[in-house]
């Protein structure tokens, strides 16, 4: 497939054309109610149009070229159904041009929500990986610490950390740093798991090879134990972020004064659902860039690993 | 313990017996073993898979402890490893996160020495010297096995183990590799205490051949052999103590 | 401003001295009912007061509203009356010193359906978007009033509030409980009407949204707490008078609404109903003693004893 | 340690003393407030202690009697603290008894809602284990299914689930079937990154094995790919129950009439912590257990594997 | 496809030439292979590491297709692999999700076939007959390889391709293997087509021994043995071919 797909032009050259007639049936049809940025949007499906007609030489390109006859198809479908004829119920299911709409007058909004939202995240996130880095490390290593640590990790580590919410908020002074500790929380369990399965699965002959050199216990966790558990510190992470994104909605509910979680749920008292997709929209490009940043680093400091999770 | 510094070390192994415990039996592996290594010696031991013989080396090691008699290095007891004695492990157990050359590094940068110099000759000798910054990953078996060996002689050590150092390698970087072990061994005047499969490299490499028995292992034959290297293999001297050989791990002698 | 005849009398200005007064307050955007809280910084009236006032948002639960007050990481807030009584009851460290306005809650129903009284919901489902919250705990004190046990005589099911109407429309509950602004926009959206409100009857007296204090600002800073008191109920009275103006100002704050529906939402409330000391005092025992009936608040408890605990009067003697 | 723990006696005799200690505390020091069970709490108390004393033949008790010890010394502290002394905060901070006044009190409700949530729980997690690792199957061994299916998977995966709430209520007739899909969605997405990974990691030998011996696609997939992709699908499991725990709160606010969730919010709404923590004890030993179950499950399957995730 | 019960097949390889795509570079890897091997022959390929055997042996099996050239089973083109060709890997590449005895198993499984005591008299034979609920992450590497070994042999196959068959056996089991082996081919009639790096396993086994040079890998010596079986390892004739091949393979004849 992959093959077929890069080779062929015909996808792309379709898929030009499709938004082209998106942008036609956009400005053509009269709307079924009012709505706004029609004309605007109509300009956008234009430019999409142009350029994947001009990126046509692009190889990289053109192997998402199904996908952009698939887009256009389903944004054309989505005008159609929703602009044109309002067959979906309202307001739960908007018009493409209303998310437009959304980005055009909010962008400001929008734009500062997303730098708190990554500011939780990140500091939150990158917290609870060091704090779930030395815990695991520590059951890993010493017996005494895995004997008090485990029976609390089993208890407490699966527990949602929504949970945690009333006492760390009354135990905290700033509902800054208690929401950063919050996302921390999430984040530290499956680091720790993961590194401490990391640490206690290390081939007990690395640790031969180092002592018959000469290696005492300090050289043997930073130089043995911790790179050969690297790979299962890793799978912590990415499990980690994905529940740092989950916490993102509840952490910013603790007085906030911008961020996307926050602005979902605003939107969502006023019942204003274009606002609410726009934001997720933007959520998920940071979801998935988060990701793939992680992945790229992890590709960076595991080249020697082989085989992994995707991405 | 015993000084790095030593660089004559004779090893005495008195009376050692061991068993492991399995599934709550008790697994003797180690029986009444009596071995005395001089130093510039290079003693090969033979036996059936499983008898034993990597249990002895770890043993004179210092990773493990013998449940009964004792083992001395200069007169010293074995307790710990040391880096005057290293070993080659059967497995190549190389670090995968560390290419080719920070894994010949290792014992280095534990003694923290820098001699990039000597790194680069010994890859050279092993025949990697392009493959400096592969990973373990990327290497064939045989490539590894000469890595792990590499890893272990640029210590310069006083004492080398060596498990079946050269099993993975096809026989013709064996018989380059094994030519290679005897000038070293001789340039360089380190204990030689090695285990193999192969009868024909414990006569090409051996001062002395010791042979044991199917587990618990115990030392069923000795032979000293003073030729002189590089040793031919078709020797008729080396060809009759193949034979006797055969006969005590018992084969016939019709193969 | 003139004072109008039908607000409370909280006195002269208070003047704070030196820099202006650093002052936190937590509120909910969700909510057009504290329209003050906006009104009261872009008209000035904090600034009149000498206070510097930063806001913070919340969307969390409401125990975490008090929280915020009750451990010092807020100075005052605004909030449903129903909302805060119960947890008050737990012991924060916070006083209602005020009430802003009444009415604000409402059940809906479909324009064209069967249901067009409260009796009419007898055996049928209620959905709201707490089981906890003031729609459902008012509106089970609205039911004991006209003889229908809220606990057997109907069901109560929780939704996100901004579901109901689909709720409604699949026929899984028959009326909705919702405060504003949702309450009035799924009206007009939706075809929904109003079946009944706390703008019936005796309600349309009782206060809807109180705003609290840190209970440490109170005896600490007792000149702090009554400027803050003061600003946001000039700035409610200011609303009150200029609802198309206030709605205008608040429409940032609303996504997708127009100034004039917030302006619709506004008339539809008591503005004018403020309330301070003795007769929030009062507002509190009765409520007190209706969510006693309805079994929120425990038999033993003493509606005067609470009530006079909770709140503060900041402006007598 | 573990070594030291099991062979010595005294942790666990110092143990049941220090219960003992903490019950007569309890019984003997007048509260600082108006506490309810408190000869009640006493008694447990004692209990425990009798227990832990009668237990010390039990090597697998003695090996945890430093725990013994440290839960005495913690639950006398916090009774002394809190009951005796008010010296914390309240209402966040509750006396030991009032949890136990609350399990008493409210116990068939705290039932009710466990079994509530646990069917919620595990319909939910199996049907989005099934889905994702579809999904996952799918991505590994169809190039076609890959170039549709990975872009989506990169972009929606990440996202909470919660904000798919509305989108799903306005499609999904049910609140019940619609709580499902959310718990199902959360619990899909790691199964199926993870599905993926271990198919498209498979050792390509091991089909050459196969294809020798005459195997034919579906051989390849059912009796080489998906068992040799097993530990990948387990990590993907283990991840996929932790985000299913945190949905939990969530989707049980569509609609249901009891569940952990539910109560939770109810009490937090309520500011009654006591019952909250109560809740939140429960919903601690649910969730533990259900780890531990998927572990049991997993050590069965997975017996050849020596090293993996340790719980 | 070839008849999997056509009992007997000669192999044609007839001007075989590949090379793999490396970074951007060719990588030639088999150059101008001809070669015949008639039903009955035990034909033992000899050659340096990575020069290209293993990539010739698999496109025997069918796994892989040449660049050029064509290779033929009994005249016809072999396009796919076939349950007719069984090949024993270099790399035992068990199933670790299988027992031992279900790794046996597989090809039975594949084939829908049933034949327990097959099996087991298979296991008997390698010497693992208490393992069959072993798994294989609890096998030595030469268990591992001897199971990989069962496997094959036990689907009765026509052709039977080796590549390292017993790479990493000791020395002892090594040489029951090889009589082993020879007694399966004798009596089952396969024709055999191994790779090895042991000179002496070449001498012993082979009906005709090919010797490669270095990467191309190109056939640079040929050389018939029609001595009986079993032979004795220090006959006069197997040590003058073997004398020979080191010859070829570059090693003088010093060692
Ligand atoms: N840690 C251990 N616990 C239990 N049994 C062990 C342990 N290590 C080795 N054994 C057993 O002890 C016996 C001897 O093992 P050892 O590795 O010393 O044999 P060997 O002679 O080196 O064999 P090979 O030639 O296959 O390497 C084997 O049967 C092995 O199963
Ligand atoms: N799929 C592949 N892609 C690229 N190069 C390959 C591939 N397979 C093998 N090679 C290269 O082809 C050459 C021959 O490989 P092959 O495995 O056939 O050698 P060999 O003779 O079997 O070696 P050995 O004795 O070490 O097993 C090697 O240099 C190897 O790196
Ligand atoms: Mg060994
Ligand atoms: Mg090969």
């Amino acid at each position: 497939m992959k093959q077929i797909v890069k080779n062929a032009y015909w996808p792309q050259i379709v898929g030009a054309v499709a938004w082209l007639a998106t942008a036609g049936l956009t400005y053509f049809i009269p709307n079924a109610d009012d709505f706004p940025r029609t004309t605007t949007f109509a300009v956008v499906c234009l430019g999409i149009a142009i350029l994947s007609a001009i990126s046509l030489p692009l190889n990289k390109v053109r192997y998402y070229g199904a996908w952009i006859l698939a887009l256009a198809l389903f944004i054309g479908i989505w005008e159609v159904v929703q602009a044109k004829l309002l067959l979906l119920p309202r307001p739960f299911f908007g018009a493409p041009q209303e998310l437009l709409d959304v980005f055009i007058t909010d962008w400001a909004k929008l734009l500062n929500s997303l730098a708190h939202s990554m500011m939780l995240l990140v500091g939150g996130y990158l917290l609870g990986c060091i704090i779930g880095f030395v815990i695991g490390v520590g059951m890993g290593w010493s017996k005494l610490f895995g004997y008090w640590a485990h029976p609390v990790l089993r208890f407490l580590g699966p527990l949602p950390p929504v949970a945690f919410l009333p006492l760390l908020f009354a135990v905290i002074p700033s509902s800054f740093v208690a929401g950063e500790l919050l996302m921390a929380f999430a984040a530290s369990f499956p680091v720790a798991v993961l590194t401490w399965s990391g640490i206690a699965g290390v081939n007990p002959s690395y640790y031969d090879v180092a002592k018959t050199m000469g290696a005492k216990p300090l050289f043997l966790i930073r130089h043995v134990a911790i790179p050969a558990a690297l790979p299962f510190v890793f799978v912590g992470m990415f499990m980690a972020l994905g529940s740092c994104f989950y916490m993102l909605v509840v952490a910013e509910m603790l007085g906030v004064k911008a961020g996307l979680g926050f602005y979902m749920q605003w939107a969502q008292g006023w019942a204003a659902y274009p606002n609410m997709y726009a934001a997720l929209l933007i959520m998920a490009v940071m979801c998935t860039s988060f990701m793939t940043l992680l992945f790229k680093v992890r590709n960076r400091l595991l080249r020697w690993q082989k085989e992994s999770i995707k991405w | 313990m015993v000084d790095s510094l030593v660089k004559q070390q004779k090893i005495e192994i008195t009376n050692v017996s061991h068993s492991y415990s399995l599934d709550d039996h008790d697994l003797p592996v180690l029986e009444e073993i009596d071995l005395t290594i001089e130093p510039n010696e290079f003693v090969v031991i033979l036996g059936p898979s499983g008898c034993g013989k990597s249990t002895l080396l770890r043993m004179v090691a210092g990773l493990e402890r013998p449940e009964q008699g004792s083992i001395k290095a200069n007169g010293e007891e074995i307790i710990a490893a040391d880096p005057s004695r290293i070993v080659v492990f059967q497995d190549p157990t190389l670090f995968p996160w560390l290419t080719v050359r920070q894994n010949v590094e290792l014992g280095f940068k534990i003694q923290k020495k820098k001699d990039d110099k000597a790194i680069s000759d010994m890859l050279e000798m092993i025949g990697l010297a392009g493959f400096d910054n592969a990973y373990p990953s990327q290497l064939s078996g045989g490539m590894a096995q000469r890595v792990a060996l590499a890893r272990a002689l640029v210590n310069d050590p006083s004492v080398l183990i060596l498990d079946e150092p050269l099993g993975k390698l096809d026989s013709l970087t064996r018989i380059t590799m094994q030519k290679e072990l005897v000038n070293l061994w001789r340039n360089k005047q380190f204990t030689g205490l090695m285990v193999t499969h192969d009868i024909e490299e414990a006569l090409l490499l051996a001062t002395r051949i010791i042979v044991m028995r199917q587990r618990p292992a115990h030392i069923i034959g000795e032979f000293k052999l003073d030729m002189d290297y590089p040793r031919h293999r078709d020797s008729e001297e080396l060809l009759k103590i193949r034979r006797e050989i055969f006969g005590l791990l018992g084969h016939k002698s019709d193969w | 401003t003139e004072m109008d005849t039908a607000f409370p009398n909280v006195g002269a200005p208070v003047k704070i001295e030196g820099a202006p007064r650093k002052v936190t307050l937590a509120w909910s955007a969700d909510s057009i009912c504290t329209a003050a809280f906006p009104v009261a910084q872009q008209k000035g009236f904090f600034k009149k007061y000498n206070l510097d006032v930063n806001f913070i948002d919340f969307a969390g639960s409401v125990d975490q509203m008090l929280e915020t007050m009750s451990t010092g990481k807020a100075d005052g807030a605004s909030g449903m009356a129903l909302r805060w009584l119960k947890p008050l009851q737990q012991g924060f460290d916070v006083k209602l010193v005020a009430g802003l306005h009444s009415g604000c809650l409402h059940l809906l129903a479909p324009q064209n359906g069967s249901i067009k009284t409260l009796a009419e919901l007898k055996g049928k489902t209620i959905g709201v978007g707490d089981i906890g919250g003031p729609a459902k705990n008012f509106f089970s004190m609205r039911f004991k009033e006209i003889g229908i046990d809220p606990e057997k005589d109907v069901n109560w099911r929780q939704f996100p509030e901004d579901m109901l109407p689909l709720a409604l429309k699949r026929g899984a509950i028959q009326a909705a409980g919702l405060d504003d602004p949702l309450a009035h926009l799924f009206q007009t959206k939706n075809q929904l009407v109003s079946i009944d409100s706390n703008m019936e009857g005796k309600w349309q007296h009782i206060a809807c949204c109180v705003v609290g204090l840190r209970g440490s600002l109170i005896r600490k800073e007792p000149m702090v707490a009554k400027a803050i008191t003061q600003a946001i109920l000039e700035a409610g009275q200011w609303v009150h008078h200029n609802k198309m103006e206030a709605a205008k100002m608040f429409e940032p704050y609303a996504p997708k609404v127009s100034a004039q529906e917030l302006a619709a939402i506004l008339e539809t409330e008591g503005t004018h109903e403020q309330s301070v000391g003795k007769q929030l005092r009062d507002n509190v025992v009765f409520y007190a003693d209706e969510l006693k009936k309805i079994g929120v608040f425990p038999q033993s408890l003493n509606s005067e004893t609470y009530a006079n605990k909770v709140t503060q009067d900041l402006f007598t003697g």
